[in-house]
């Protein structure tokens, strides 16, 4: 199977090329870097809305993005039920877009923070979390100003399984110590509906090598390989 | 009539389920610092002033606010968004 | 401040009549306005160095006697070769001023100005660090406020561009309450085509000059001359001089001129920062050897009516210039239009060696393009400080709290606390290079990916030691910035400083330059270290109290190493392991931590250095890690080596056992030996079994070790063999004190 | 007199010779690009409401420019601070 992913290079987008690298050489999956203009969505089997700030998260972070033509092509995806992946940046731009429920509000303390969090999966079914267990904890970077995820429709998300990733302690324990920005009940990632389109504010690409990974844990990997399953099987 | 100069202002809050952190900040610190209790609530937002060619007041307000519905200046799950004034230039 | 009158107009210089005189000789006649801007603002101190540049002579030639260095001092940034084709250009740089009165935006920009500096490297940033210096916290809103604004100002400009800051140093002295300092380091990775395809020059006639990126504003103009003078000479219309940074515009910049590169068709390149379009354009032409035809008209301003005087002296941020191949033009055009970038061509290179500048059909600037780079030089006077025999002669009083309680306080120090306050407001971690990140090691380690290469970084100096003895306390610098590297495994290749003093003028100001560029020299040269690059700031004073800042000349080092497995860090391993300890501790407290924080001491003997014994213990550690026998490595420096020690217990949650018994000499007290500040020294973890092969490597290398206790698992530091009691440390209250200090100070 | 409540209304922005990117590129990689372009200026800043007990409205004023100078809320060197409106609640 020819498998191959674009990751979206909007104007100010800077982990862009982090993805880029695990992708091509860590999980081995042909992928493309496009620029945001550029982007036709007939050439790819998925999609990776990466991290940083586009357009420099002038006005609100990822709105002016969320305009961007990328976008629309990004709709014909999500309809068809390709993956529509979005990392912190690409999380708040998909929730602009409203590809996904919510939105990402600037952090309780004011403040970037920039650490290794651990995450628990609560829905193993979507395009990003198949090959992972229900209760497995991650341990997954943040770097982000603006992640606390809010939402006036919880209850929904709740019922409709959209919650993907929440923040926990190492032993999944979901407690207020664990949560590095404030997010409506220690939310960090989420899905739609039809769980093919999957943002999340921690950055799994920076957690796929044992090399740059504090305790030498490769988390994210099965973040990515998850989505190339998820392919294959819509594929197959 | 030719186009007129016109100034908007506008501003965008939190919703209070959404809280606002800058404003809770701000009052944080004055708790800290002598001598204002008598300021009782601080609210924070972002504040815009645009210029625009418009026929008339009417047509400038109306622009404003099909560009903040249609552009989602604001976001409609946490903010809301006023105009606080038009203006001829 | 000088009045010249020309033609009837008068005009206020910085320059002095001197060399105003110099300028009419140069030019054979009268400048006009502008040109005369242009000769103040290239002569100013910031520009020209004119102080500095004499005593920065003494530096060796590092393009000449290292095979490595392909770029050296007097270009935008140092570059080494690094092997399997590739180059690493760094470079420091200071942002005091406009920070000490716009935290935020100094900062931000000071940020700004260093990415652009090793960008027209051609070359792409993917580190940044960032030495401070403020008044101390405790109390004092303004150093707090300061402090707050210049992380979040560095942090906001460098995570939105997507360059991660690996490391940095603070320091919290009351010398720096008004003027603090903010010195920034880039660097910078790419080919060695990458970096051979954007030199500084404008070598070939016939070329166009593009200017690209943002708008040209009224603001900043002066900002250099601005950098060469004491704060409270401003008057309210210099503060504009500070500036709003645009990141975003910045991160575009930089794909933008990295996409424009790889085109091949640019053929030179220059960042826009202090002099603005006169520094870019007169360099260009100046230094290729050419001349020049622009054409201000074409400018893209953002405010109308500009003269060609603001024009040309402008310094808006996030500009560039590109000297592009005519046959070019048009595909570099094309990847500005694909990043959507304002640019417009501005002229064109000739043969002339001479700089004409337009303004539609009027000539407004009309000179040798070499001549605004023939500043003139000042011989300052230098003289020792007269206070200085006084403060040496400090002695150290005897402690009456328990050296316990002076450890407890020692660690909660402002000084020595843990710094996370500030790197969590860092993404030090984008580019997924950072292999060991801010706070898990003595500096930042970067892999380079594709290779088996890893590079490290370090920077600081400590100025409370450069204060009373600048040429041994650079070298300290030196020692510790290399020691940090060296801890980690690397191997130090090169060196860049950032001199931050006070007003060259006064004699006892410039002796502290002079005596620290002195020191740098020695150490380098004995050591084998090419010194890069450098920058100097002067004019560093606190009008109120009227004192210069503490001596600050900040060191950045650079280290290599190959294979993953060579790192080493910081955190101690196994509990049975042994600690040694290495390197002489001599009665050195001058300047310590512990003087100040236990008895509001400035004075005493500071630490000296002996660059024979250095290389011993260099060499030494070098051979014990080819043979594996290091597990943990860290360098010892303020609060003496039980701070060392402890940081070392907290990641893995063990314990030591310290024996020094026979550790040191009779002559030293027990504070004396604890608290001692010494340089060169190591903390170290060996298996037990390599016990006897570690001492006789030492006795090869003639180093100076001792064996000081045994790891354990449990959560105390015992110090036994002390001429007084044992001591007994809470490693949990240990790192209570390490870890709460800053954010108790800002987070009210 | 008693004191009364008051609520003033202030914007922080930078001064009009200094840049500002986020109205710029709102109304350039926004605005323009999606048909806006009778809009010919966007300038953003921060929006403070603020509720205090005064004498009357030039003490409410006078109160809340100190605030703002004492808490560092905003910087001279590159922001003007502009009372927008005062009222009595
Ligand atoms: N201003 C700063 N910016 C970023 N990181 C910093 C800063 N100051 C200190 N750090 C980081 O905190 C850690 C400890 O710093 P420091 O106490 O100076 O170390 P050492 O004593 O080993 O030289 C290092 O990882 C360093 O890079
Ligand atoms: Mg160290």
């Amino acid at each position: 199977m020819n498998i191959k992913i674009a990751v979206i290079q909007f104007p100010g987008a800077n982990c862009d090329l982090d993805a880029i690298h695990v992708l091509n050489n860590v999980i081995n999956v042909k992928t493309d870097l496009v620029w945001h203009n550029h982007f036709k969505e007939e050439k790819y089997d998925g999609v990776i809305l990466p991290g940083g700030f586009a357009f420099g998260d002038y006005l609100r972070a990822g709105i002016i993005a969320a305009h961007s033509p990328a976008i629309e092509e990004a709709r014909i995806m999500l309809k068809d039920g390709r993956p529509v992946v979005g990392i912190c940046n690409g999380f708040q731009v998909l929730t602009e877009a409203q590809f996904l429920p919510g939105a990402l509000l600037q952090n309780d303390s004011l403040k970037f923070a920039c650490k290794w969090v651990n995450l628990k999966v609560e829905n193993n079914n979507t395009a990003c979390t198949n090959k992972m267990n229900l209760g497995d904890v991650l341990a997954i970077p943040i770097a982000h100003g603006e992640g606390r995820y809010y939402t006036d429709k919880l209850k929904e998300l709740e019922e409709n399984n959209q919650i993907v990733f929440k923040y926990s302690t190492e032993e999944g324990e979901l407690t207020e110590e664990a949560n590095p920005n404030g997010s409506l009940e220690n939310i960090a990632g989420v899905c739609n509906l039809e769980q093919n389109c999957v943002g999340l504010m921690p950055h799994p690409e920076r957690a796929s090598e044992e090399i740059i990974s504090p305790k030498g844990t490769i988390h994210g990997q099965i973040f990515f390989k998850s989505m190339i399953e998820f392919i294959k099987r819509r594929l197959a | 009539m030719a186009p007129q100069e016109f100034e908007v202002e506008i501003t965008l809050m939190n919703k209070p389920a959404a809280k606002d952190p800058v404003g809770a900040t701000i009052q944080k610190d004055l708790l800290a610092k002598k001598g204002y209790d008598m300021i009782s609530n601080v609210r924070s937002g972002q504040f815009l002033r645009i210029h625009l060619k418009a026929e008339d007041e009417n047509e400038a307000k109306e622009i404003i606010e099909k560009m903040c519905n249609d552009l989602r200046i604001f976001n409609p799950v946490t903010q809301n968004l006023t105009i606080l004034k038009v203006s001829k230039l | 401040m000088t009045k010249v009158d020309i033609n009837g107009e008068k005009a206020d210089v910085e320059m002095t009549i001197d060399e105003y005189e110099k300028v009419r000789k140069l030019l054979a006649r009268e400048p006009n306005i502008t040109e005369l801007g242009m000769f103040d603002v290239m002569w100013s101190e910031h520009c020209s160095y004119k102080s500095s540049r004499p005593k920065l002579r003494i530096f060796e030639d590092a393009e000449a006697n290292y095979d490595y260095v392909l770029a050296g001092p007097g270009q935008d940034a140092g570059v080494i070769d690094i092997g399997d084709g590739y180059a690493l250009a760094f470079r420091i740089e200071s942002h005091n001023h406009p920070s000490a009165i716009e935290p935020y935006h100094g900062a931000a920009t000071g940020i700004g100005g260093i990415i652009r500096d090793i960008l027209c490297m051609g070359v792409r940033p993917i580190a940044l660090l960032d030495p401070l210096r403020f008044g101390t916290l405790k109390n004092n809103p303004h150093s707090q406020w300061l402090f707050k604004y210049v992380v979040k100002g560095i942090g906001d400009y460098g995570n939105c561009t997507g360059i991660p800051t690996i490391g940095g140093e603070v320091e919290f002295d009351e010398s720096f309450e008004s003027n603090c300092l903010v010195n920034v380091a880039c660097i910078g990775l790419g080919t060695i085509e990458d970096f051979k395809h954007a030199p500084s020059r404008a070598y070939n006639p016939g070329d166009y000059v593009i200017l690209m990126g943002g708008s040209t504003g009224r603001d900043g103009i002066h900002g250099v001359t601005f950098a060469s003078r004491t704060l409270t000479e401003m008057s309210e219309e210099d503060r504009p001089a500070v500036q709003i940074g645009d990141p975003f515009t910045k991160k575009l910049i930089i794909e933008a001129t990295l996409e424009a590169i790889k085109t091949g068709f640019v053929r030179g390149l220059k960042d826009l920062g202090g002099g603005g379009l006169t520094c870019a354009t007169s360099e260009l032409t100046g230094d290729g050897d050419t001349g020049g035809n622009i054409d201000l008209r074409k400018v893209f301003t953002r405010e109308p009516g500009m003269n060609s005087y603001e024009i040309m002296l402008s310094e808006s941020q996030e500009r560039m210039a590109f000297i592009v191949k005519p046959e070019g033009l048009e595909t570099v055009l094309d990847v500005f239009r694909k990043y959507e970038m304002s640019f417009a061509v501005i002229g064109r290179t000739d043969d002339s060696k001479v700089l004409k500048v337009f303004d539609g059909n009027n000539i407004v600037v009309n000179i040798p393009a070499k001549a605004l780079s023939e500043s003139p030089t000042f011989k300052r006077e230098e003289k020792r400080p007269s206070y200085l025999d006084q403060l040496l002669s400090q002695k150290t009083p005897e402690p009456t709290i328990g050296l316990d309680e002076i450890i407890y306080r020692l660690i909660a120090s402002e000084n020595i606390c843990s710094k996370e306050w500030i790197y969590r407001q860092y993404d030090h971690e984008v580019g997924v290079r950072s292999v060991v990140k801010c706070g898990e090691g003595d500096s930042g380690v970067l892999r380079i990916i594709g290779t088996n290469k890893f590079i490290a970084a370090s920077t600081g100096v400590n100025s409370k030691h450069c204060f009373l003895d600048p040429f041994n306390g650079v070298k300290g610098g030196l020692v510790e910035e290399c020691g940090n590297i060296i801890a980690n495994g690397t191997k130090p290749m090169a060196m860049v400083n950032c001199c931050n003093f006070g007003n060259p003028e006064i004699p006892e100001s410039f002796w502290y330059f002079s005596k620290s560029v002195d020191g740098m020299n020695e150490f380098c040269r004995t050591m084998r270290i090419p010194i890069v690059g450098g920058n100097v700031s002067f004019y560093n004073e606190d009008e109120v109290k009227k004192t210069a800042i503490k001596a600050t000349p900040m060191i950045m080092v650079v280290g290599l190493i190959e294979g993953q497995d060579n790192i080493i860090t910081l955190p101690f391993k196994e509990p049975g392991n042994y600690i040694f300890l290495i390197g002489e501790t001599k009665a050195e407290l001058g300047g310590s931590e512990y003087h100040s924080v236990i008895y509001g001491l400035e004075g005493g003997i500071p630490p000296k250095v002996e660059e024979v014994k250095i290389k011993e213990i260099w060499d030494f550690l070098f051979e014990l890690y080819s043979n594996g026998m290091i597990k943990a490595n860290h360098d010892v420096n303020k609060g003496g080596f039980i701070i060392t020690i402890a940081e070392m217990c907290f990641k893995n949650k063990l314990g030591a056992e310290l024996d020094l018994k026979n550790c040191f000499d009779d002559h030293l007290r027990d504070d004396e030996f604890l608290f001692s500040e010494s340089y060169g020294r190591f903390i170290i973890e060996t298996k037990p079994n390599d016990y006897d092969k570690v001492l006789k490597l030492a006795e090869k290398h003639n180093v100076n070790i001792k064996k000081i206790g045994v790891l354990n698992s449990t959560p105390k530091i015992i110090i036994k063999g002390l001429r007084t009691k044992d001591i007994y440390l809470d490693i949990q209250k240990l790192r209570e004190n390490f870890e709460s200090t800053i954010p108790n100070l800002m987070e009210i």
